[in-house]
């Protein structure tokens, strides 16, 4: 019963931790501005917090570059398990205008299990929110599922 | 027969159960406070219970650099040594325990409390947590003169009858029985405005949580922390927030429900309510996280000096 | 006195300006708002133009052979490529692609992103001529033109 | 209060008091004579000497402390002849004796630190032969009942603690902290030789009891004047204000366990010397001019010694800079004047015998082990030296004050003393000096987070990878004082009434001292005061039930988090994506470590970085950086400005005490 309780609070105070793989910062405004009074995320419980440890979905924006891969996948291994991954945007699933590149390295689905993925090159603060929404659920199924 | 009692006192009304709960509400109906002060909707009330609850869930990782017996004890012994100073001040009538120095038990026990958390992020080694453990000492520093400013004017004050100083909460409160509450003789407005700003650095509260800043140095102290030991730290911010309030009301005002207990436990809640949104929501709402040195310069000027002003006056009996 | 101190206790007595997104339906975009793409297979000419400007290549186009003189072509727009700059849309002669504005592009695998649409064409008619006639032609027709310019020439 | 007993005690223990010394004094000059062939039968003449004095020591206690008698022993048997003292008497009264179970207490166990802590080292026969002398030199200043037996222990103390100041001298800075420890300690003594040539001008008599029964009338500028000296003589023993730069060079560099005698039982000498002149030869200190110089005094020389502690490079440095403003607290509260202050001050020094004695013993087993005590350069140490660093937890939390270690009752029965003599005083230079106190009380924690910090916590360094804990035998005298921190933490009430009521009854007693020596009734005669009204406040600490309640809710919230075992509450199988992202970072750390245990570096591969040292607390450093730069400039560190200090210290204390004596 109490392990119900944990699953359902996954839900409702996911925190989020936001890696820029190389984005260019399109994303990562419209992101923060989820939070602002207009679109207000805090109000299923989001919050952006500042480490990797206490990340339970983590945003990944921008095309996975050759510096931030190998930053990106330490990162995403310092995360405790179980969290989401969102990929936020046009560019972590496949690169974007900079597809084909010598300095990307692949879409985010080469390193990571994408969790959802949010289209639109910067997508709009709704969009972000479902997402996040969707994520959270997400969450609870996970949970829920790694204690049998 | 006694000994039950304060089992049930320790365990349920003024006690852990008590403490948290009103912890939680307090933290969460000041978020929600925040949110309205800046125009949006806000988390429901009770987001730091789920935020604990979530953490219960999440896997614990100690680092390779961490000693893990402080890793795991240090946030856990925190909370204890936290609700013991609960139970020294008398929430809505008397304390669990009262001796006739607790006024500076309680002064030690908090600061125990920060060097607990302090002992625990600075085990964990990581370079964040330990500029998070430099900037929480700098605030102990900061906001520990006022604060004994404070506490010695009250004493003095409520001593005044006694001919002597006392640094006992329990005649405190008798003595606000007699005379009405500090908060309402004039010369001690400067200190509770002064106590104000000592709740909010001491609890950690938005302008001045300069060790727990995310944004600059990756939550400080809590940089290597998830999981049981991350509940604790929460949970222990969350009480910190109520007992810093309850002190307030049993040292400000006192006497109010003289007669019967439950009426003086509501008050104490309202007070605690309005505090809340004084110390966590006002100045979380209007300006942003100070620098280290700015929070140190503002507490050993200003607030010390509104200590001293309460201070002088009442050792000159106004 | 303090910063924001008035507008923050106004704040407090108003209703909080937070869309109610998830409860309520979502706002629409903006009157020409450039989201996800609708193709329309039967105004394709499969002129390629589309193809051609899009900076990412989120479009893929398919021929499968039919029957000797008709051919099936699919086009696939890759929602999770497109930078939604509207240049296919302007370009395409036929307004086969227009952006729609809808926004809520969110989805957990990955073939929500596919925009399709396939449409059957008939094979161009054969050339009368092959080739070499037309070259015989065209060669004809040069030494006439030189002709009538040489007396032209003289005429003058 | 029990009344005391007068007239000569009968048994052995009359002799018990010269036992002590003598025991201590054959121990050196047996050491001298046979040490040098084995190290064994070397460490066995040290430890049975000084365990004799400890020995003897307690045992003098229940009559002295409990019944109240008041042991005196005539060298040669020159018994007093009407109310001239002839010859040179040891007077063992319940004050003296508190401070010789401080002595003999802390020299035991430096003993037992320094068998294996001075195994290394060269002619360690010496060191043992200073060692005793110094021993034997503490134990005779504090039992002795004649002044010029005080000058000539304070003589072999100084001179064997400059000696053993510059026992390493490969060590830099030895040679030159002995050095200066010499001409300042010379310039104390001088000044103690001074005053009793004044006394003895004035009183022809140097017995301490009969000075305090002659000195009450025989009051003229030239006895003021002798107290001045005398004054800044014990004054500059324990270090006070203006003498206490020299502190932290002498004990920087000194053997560890010399540097836990010296800043632990030495200073009390003075701190001794100090209440011996105010309580019993002047009976002075309620006079409120004293009072308030002397706690003035405490209170300055304890904020100054922490600010400038605060940011030292060095760990003894460090440690030897809160010594001095540890006994700032006790002789602000001696200075008080109240039975209460006394009673908190002398509580105070035997914690800090304890809690030093311990941090400092724990400094040199990070020496011992790590080779530099630079703040610096180290780091980590907790994982590599878990029990040493226990130990100096232990200590750093008792010194802080934190409360269930002796350094919370003693600073607390300060704080309520100070505010309760600034009360029925009513002059406000007593809440000065309380908030001062408070504020140090602050620094000192802040200090010692920083040391902790620095020295034990964080990722161990490179260097320090193969490092090995010290020896048992260096953890045991530790563990002593360690245990003996917690049980003066947790029953404050039972010290104060085994110990500390009677001394510092003794010390507002001086009839009793007097009639001790020259029979009953003799103080009657000469108007002495009668002692000072025991204070009824009542010093309930919390009870030990609210410590059962501390201890029931940690301990069970321990269990609470074992039973769970750091499990996330029940998690059994690992998440299902988690493979894919194994392979992922497999595919690209292939060689290095797992990356989910490293610290967070933002991304970045965790590299050596350590917070530590001088970069911590930037925030406090930079808005008093005027006022650090001003001490640092103050603090020259050469000797002819300490000696300037002094003697401007000898002349401000003369002009005082003549004018307002």
């Amino acid at each position: 019963m109490f392990q119900k309780w944990i699953d359902s609070s996954m839900k409702k105070s996911p925190w989020i931790f936001h890696i820029n793989a190389g984005s260019c910062n399109g994303c990562d405004i419209e992101l923060v501005s989820v939070l602002t009074p207009r679109y207000d995320a805090e109000r299923f419980g989001f919050r952006l917090t500042g480490s990797p440890r206490q990340a339970d979905i983590v945003v990944v924006s921008g095309p996975i570059t050759m510096q931030s891969r190998e930053r990106l996948v330490r990162t995403l291994a310092q995360v405790p398990e179980p969290f989401c991954v969102v990929s936020l945007g046009s560019c972590p699933r496949s690169g974007n205008v900079f597809k084909g590149s010598y300095a990307i390295d692949g879409p985010l689905e080469k390193w990571t299990h994408v969790d959802v993925s949010v289209g639109g090159c910067t997508p709009k603060p709704e969009a972000i929110i479902a997402a996040l929404a969707q994520a959270a659920e997400l969450l609870e199924k996970k949970r829920s599922r790694m204690h049998g | 027969m006694d000994f039950l009692m304060l089992a049930v006192q320790i365990l349920v009304f003024p006690g852990l159960l008590f403490m948290t709960a009103m912890g939680v509400l307090l933290t969460g109906l000041g978020g929600k406070l925040v949110a309205r002060l800046q125009n949006r909707v806000g988390p429901p009330v009770l987001q730091p219970w789920y935020d604990i609850l979530k953490c219960f869930g999440k896997e614990m990782i100690v680092p390779e650099h961490a000693g893990r017996a402080v890793y795991i004890g240090a946030p856990v012994l925190g909370f204890a040594v936290l609700c013991t100073a609960g139970f020294f001040i008398p929430m809505g009538g008397r304390a669990v325990f009262s001796g006739t120095a607790d006024v500076i038990v309680v002064l030690y026990l908090l600061t125990f409390c920060s060097v607990m958390a302090m002992a625990g992020a600075a085990s964990t080694g990581s370079p964040f947590a330990g500029v998070g453990v430099s900037r929480e000492m700098v605030a102990m520093i900061s906001y520990e003169l006022p604060f004994v400013l404070i506490l010695l004017a009250v004493g003095k004050l409520a001593g005044s009858d006694t001919g002597g100083v006392t640094f006992s909460l329990q005649s405190i409160a008798e003595w606000q029985r007699i005379h009405g509450p500090v908060l309402f003789h004039w010369s001690m407005i400067p200190a509770a405005i002064a106590m104000l700003f000592v709740i909010s650095c001491e609890a950690g509260l938005h302008p001045f949580d300069v060790a727990e800043a995310e944004t600059e140095i990756c939550e400080g102290l809590l940089a290597e922390y998830s999981g049981l030991p991350l509940a604790f730290y929460r949970l222990t911010h969350c009480v910190r927030l109520f007992i810093m309030t309850a002190l307030f009301a049993a040292l400000f005002l006192g006497g109010l429900a003289a007669g019967n207990d439950g009426l003086a436990v509501l008050l104490l809640v309202a007070v605690c309510i309005v505090l809340t949104f004084l110390c966590m929501a006002l100045p979380h709402g209007i300006c942003a996280r100070l620098r280290v040195e700015q929070l140190f310069r503002f507490y050993w000027t200003v607030v010390t000096g509104l200590a001293l002003v309460s201070l002088v006056l009442v050792w000159f009996g106004l | 006195m303090l910063p924001y101190f008035g507008e923050a206790i106004r704040n407090l007595f108003k209703k909080p300006a937070t869309e109610r997104f998830p409860g309520s339906a979502a706002p629409k975009a903006a009157e020409c708002y450039r989201g996800r793409l609708s193709y329309d297979p039967t105004k394709c000419v499969n002129c390629g133009m589309c193809i051609r400007v899009c900076a990412p290549q989120c479009m893929t186009r398919t021929i499968r052979e039919i029957d000797g003189e008709t051919q099936e072509i699919t086009f696939t727009f890759d929602m999770t490529s497109c930078t939604f700059c509207g240049m296919c849309a302007d370009f395409c002669s036929q307004h086969s692609i227009v952006m729609t504005d809808d926004y809520m592009m969110v989805s957990s695998d990955p073939k929500d992103f596919l925009v399709t649409g396939s449409f059957q064409k008939k094979k161009p008619a054969a050339p009368k001529f092959t080739p070499e006639q037309l070259a015989a032609m065209k060669a004809a027709a040069e030494a006439k033109k030189k002709a009538a310019a040489e007396k032209q020439e003289e005429k003058v | 209060m029990m009344e005391m007993i007068y007239g000569q005690i009968g048994g052995a223990v009359a002799h018990f008091p010269i036992f002590a010394v003598i025991s201590l004094f054959l121990g050196a000059f047996l050491t001298a004579l046979v040490g040098k062939r084995r190290a064994l039968l070397r460490r066995g003449i040290v430890f049975v000497s000084s365990l004799v004095s400890l020995v003897l020591v307690i045992l003098m206690i229940p009559p002295v402390m409990s019944e109240g008698w008041i042991i005196t022993y005539w060298m040669g048997g020159w018994e007093p002849v009407g109310q001239w003292a002839i010859g040179i008497g040891l007077e063992a009264d319940a004050l003296s004796l508190f401070f010789a179970l401080i002595v003999t207490a802390a020299v035991f166990t430096a003993a037992l630190y320094s068998f294996p802590y001075m195994a290394q080292d060269s002619q360690p026969e010496n060191y043992y032969t200073l060692y005793l002398m110094l021993a034997g030199s503490l134990l005779g200043l504090v039992l002795s009942g004649d002044l010029f037996n005080i000058f000539v222990m304070i003589e072999i103390m100084t001179m064997t603690a400059v000696a053993l100041t510059a026992f390493r001298v490969d060590y830099d800075g030895a040679l030159e902290g002995a050095i200066k420890y010499m001409i300042v300690g010379s310039i104390g003594s001088s000044a103690v030789l001074v005053g009793i040539a004044i006394l003895y001008s004035q009183l022809h008599t140097l017995n301490l009891a009969q000075l305090a029964l002659r000195l009450p009338e025989a009051n003229s500028p030239a006895t003021a004047a002798a107290f001045a000296f005398l004054f800044v003589g014990f004054g500059s023993k324990a270090f006070l204000f203006p003498f206490h730069p020299l502190a932290a060079d002498a004990h920087a560099v000194a053997p560890a366990s010399i540097s836990m005698i010296i800043s632990g039982v030495i200073t009390k000498c003075g701190v001794y010397g100090i209440i011996r002149l105010c309580y019993v030869l002047w009976q002075n200190m309620s006079l409120p001019a004293v009072s308030t110089a002397v706690t003035l005094i405490g209170a300055v020389s304890c904020f100054i010694c922490v600010t400038m502690a605060f940011n030292q490079h060095n760990f003894k440095r460090l440690l030897a800079f809160h010594s001095i403003s540890q006994i700032g607290y006790v002789i602000a509260a001696v200075g008080l004047g109240s039975f209460f202050g006394l009673e908190a001050g002398l509580f105070h020094a035997m914690n800090h015998t304890i809690f030093k004695g311990l941090l400092f013993l724990a400094a040199g087993a990070v020496q011992h082990a790590a080779g530099t005590l630079d703040l610096d350069r180290l780091g980590g140490l907790a994982r590599k030296m878990p029990r040493t660093f226990l130990l100096f937890l232990i200590g750093a939390a008792a010194i802080s004050g934190l409360p269930p270690f002796n350094g919370f009752a003693s600073k607390w029965m300060i704080y309520q003393s100070v505010f309760e003599k600034a009360e029925e005083s009513g002059n406000p230079v007593f809440i000065l000096v309380l908030v001062l106190c408070l504020l140090s009380s602050v620094l000192t924690l802040a200090s010692f987070v920083k040391v902790t910090q620095s020295v034990f916590f964080g990722p161990c360094r490179p260097e320090y990878a193969e490092l090995r804990d010290v020896s048992a035998a260096m953890r045991v005298p530790m563990w002593i004082l360690a245990t003996l921190c917690v049980i003066t933490g947790l029953f404050p009430g039972a010290v104060r009434n085994i110990l500390l009521a009677p001394a510092a009854a003794a010390a507002g007693n001086p009839a009793a001292y007097i009639d001790a020596v020259f029979g009953v009734g003799t103080a009657a005669g000469a108007h002495i005061p009668e002692a000072a009204k025991a204070s009824e406040t009542l010093i309930g600490c919390w009870e030990p039930l609210s410590w059962l309640w501390l201890l029931l809710t940690v301990t069970c919230a321990v269990c609470f988090v074992m039973v769970l075992g750091g499990r996330p509450f029940g998690r059994t199988v690992q998440a299902d994506d988690a493979e894919e992202r194994r392979q992922a970072s497999e595919k690209l750390f292939a060689g290095l470590p797992d990356p989910k245990y490293e610290s967070f570096f933002s991304g970045e591969k965790a590299e050596f970085s350590h917070v530590g040292g001088s970069d911590l607390f930037w925030g406090f450093k930079y808005s008093l950086r005027r006022y650090f730069s001003y001490m640092r400039r103050w603090h020259s560190g050469n000797v002819n400005d300490y000696t300037r200090y002094g003697i401007a210290a000898l002349a401000f204390m003369l002009a005082f005490a003549v004018l307002c004596l």
